[in-house]
């Protein structure tokens, strides 16, 4: 085990360094590719961990979607960046900022290391009723049958969070193309990129999502993947981002929560609770939830991405 | 058990750097990067008590290990965690174009003064 | 065999960590990105070590996924190092009197 | 046979190791960008190549090979296409220093 051993602190110090720079480097755009690093780092230690579902979120998220977010954020805000630095608190009060925060992570680390020896655990009452679901994948289970409800109200919280960036948009943008994505000028590669990695990026998120019942995956992946194929064709240009008052798209992104609603509303009835499956028909329900809602989350995580309206223009150019 | 007590007090150390960031960068987008360090140091914290409370699953029959519950609620905090970031970057993008500001203080920034006399990296980390 | 394979991983991470001194270093923005490409590449290869190592096979595919999003930032990366070159905000020294007057106008109709 | 594979998958495991190493150096010794960013793309994806192939014998089935095979092709494509676009911006300066390219540079890049 001293191999893994040896992975694993690497690791550990590999986040921490990483860490380090995000907090302290100097320039916003060199601490957003520090994070991006960090987030393949934290997608190896959730493997590493044992949770490959959550490696493949992170990878997906917290490298792809994040990544692009917060470059495009980091290249906008770069000529604010030389104000910001002067603004920070001064020597002394950075010292005891810095000793407090030293205590919250001292108390946290006593915490992990006095963690109770029989360590407690759902796992087993998972493992249990996992058979009536059907599904093979405990977190899939979990996800869409054991805590059904912190499901829906997190799809059902991407809906407000979208409003939320909508709602940043002037008074004419409103249900206007969205305008955050980097457009960069038409290069034959990046033309290229976009057309042989989405049908190839689709069908890894189809599978995902397949695959999510029995093996790790599962609809978040699965619609992230397909998020970012999306966003790759936008910023290539090969397609212009929909207008954000189209009838169509509003109702692709509500139809994942009001099928989740239904169905779910229907077990009241039929099962005798909301959000409970009839006996037999679990898993074929729930592969039909995760069908329409990954679309659903998909064209909502893409349209975070693209951020608020921006009318004709882009927000970015100077006219 | 040793790897995943390694990976807690990475997590714990992530906690800590990050609420460093938040509270001594002036600059918002390195606020929202400080804050996501900080998220992603309490899922690192969620992930080790889930890796604990494995090996029913395994002994099942099944490679994977790890309490399945605490692993879908991660899953679930990073989605939102994406969708929180996203916001703030909306809004902080439409404060710096509206009032060309990017920190949080309520007047305007005055003359930046004599830079380069501040250490390039600020210390009093744990 | 999976002691070998663990060892390679971890040589593997080494050394793209390795270069991660370039992002310390830089000098330009696309340096930087290098680094984090080396990394990811670096990445994906440990896991496929790690994968067949601890004989969990889906770990290949976190693989696929990050090779997969690592275009995908790749590509946000050198948008935004164009972005930031030639068609960013105006500049900082008088945000509020060249920041898109059209903008304002809009605003405030 | 078994013997055989097993020292094919140590032996290009190795060598991919080794090719990680060589770019690593080459990203770190080498003096411009473009150079750098030749070093990092052909070592690069020749390691993890070679890592896949010496996986190849390792897994179970053919699919999980098929797998191993698409996440090289996958890394080659997406680092040839960032390669190019990084090629072509590469003269971007960054604020702390003047770039110390000429723009003939990259001719002979491909």
């Amino acid at each position: 085990m001293t191999n893994a051993l040896i992975v694993d602190a690497a690791l550990a110090l590999l986040v921490l360094g990483l860490a380090l720079w995000v907090i302290a480097t100097r320039a916003a755009y060199r601490a957003v590719v520090g994070f991006v690093a960090y987030g393949l780092l934290m997608a190896i230690i959730w493997v590493r961990l044992a949770a490959v579902d959550v490696a493949m979120t992170e990878a997906a998220l917290g490298t792809g979607l994040t990544g692009l977010l917060l470059l495009g954020a980091a290249a906008r805000l770069a000529p604010y960046e030389t104000a910001e630095f002067d603004r920070r608190p001064g020597r002394g009060l950075r010292v005891l900022i810095g000793l407090l925060c030293a205590a919250v992570t001292l108390g946290l680390a006593a915490v992990v290391l006095l963690l109770p020896a029989p360590a407690p655990s759902l796992a087993s009452l998972v493992a249990d009723n996992l058979p009536p679901t059907g599904v093979g994948n405990p977190v899939t289970g979990v996800l869409l049958a054991h805590r059904a409800i912190d499901t829906l109200l997190e799809s059902v919280v991407l809906l407000p969070a979208l409003i939320g960036v909508w709602s940043v948009a002037a008074n004419p943008a409103w249900g206007g193309r969205p305008g955050s994505l980097p457009r960069p000028p038409a290069s034959s590669a990046l033309t290229l990129l976009a057309q042989v990695l989405p049908p190839f990026g689709i069908l890894v998120g189809i599978h995902l999502v397949w695959n999510g019942a029995d093996d790790p995956g599962g609809k978040f992946q699965g619609a992230t993947v397909l998020a970012a194929m999306w966003i790759l064709v936008l910023i290539a240009g090969l397609r212009e981002a929909p207008a954000l008052r189209e009838r169509r798209l509003r109702v692709l992104l509500v139809v994942g929560a009001l099928v989740f609603i239904g169905i779910g509303a229907s077990g009241i009835w039929l099962a005798g609770a909301f959000l409970a499956y009839p006996e037999g028909y679990a898993k074929p329900l729930i592969l039909a939830i995760e069908a329409v809602l990954t679309l659903s989350i998909a064209a909502t995580l893409g349209l975070l991405l693209a951020g608020p309206p921006a009318g004709d223009r882009p927000i970015g150019t100077t006219s | 058990m040793n790897d995943p007590t390694l990976f807690g007090l990475c997590g714990a150390a992530l906690v800590g750097l990050g609420l460093y960031g938040l509270l001594c960068q002036p600059g918002a987008l390195r606020k929202i990067l400080a804050f996501n360090l900080i998220g992603s140091g309490v899922f690192l914290l969620f992930g080790v008590i889930a890796l604990r409370g494995g090996g029913v699953l395994a002994a099942a029959g099944r490679g994977i290990d790890g309490d399945p519950v605490p692993q879908a609620l991660i899953i679930t905090g990073l989605v939102v965690a994406f969708a929180a970031t996203s916001i703030a970057v909306a809004l902080l993008l439409r404060l710096a174009e509206t009032s060309g500001r990017t920190t949080l203080e309520n007047e305007a920034p005055p003359a930046p003064s004599l830079p380069g006399e501040r250490a390039s990296r600020p210390d009093g980390e744990s | 065999m999976p002691e070998f394979l663990l060892g390679a991983a971890a040589f593997v991470l080494g050394t793209v960590a390795l270069g991660l001194m370039r992002l310390l270093r830089g000098p330009g923005h696309a340096d930087r990105m290098l680094s984090a490409q080396l990394l990811g590449t670096g990445g994906v290869g440990a896991l496929l070590l790690l994968g067949v190592a601890t004989g969990v096979g889906a770990i290949a595919e976190v693989a696929l996924l990050l090779a997969l999003l690592a275009a995908f930032a790749s590509v946000a990366f050198v948008s935004g190092i164009q972005r930031s070159d030639g068609r960013g905000p105006p500049s900082a020294t008088a945000p509020a009197a060249a920041d898109s007057p059209g903008e304002h106008r809009r605003e405030t109709a | 046979m078994r013997l055989a594979l097993d020292i094919l998958t140590i032996v290009a495991v190795s060598l991919g190791a080794i090719f990680f190493l060589a770019g690593t150096v080459g990203l770190l010794r080498f003096p411009d960008t473009l150079t750098r960013l030749h070093a990092l793309t052909k070592a690069d994806n020749l390691g993890l190549g070679l890592v896949v192939l010496g996986l190849l014998p390792q897994v179970s089935g053919p699919l999980s090979a098929l797998a191993l095979l698409a996440v090289w092709l996958l890394a080659l494509l997406s680092g040839s296409t960032v390669g190019q676009l990084l090629a072509g911006k590469a003269a971007v300066p960054d604020p702390d220093r003047a770039p110390t390219l000429t723009p003939g540079a990259g001719a002979s890049h491909d």
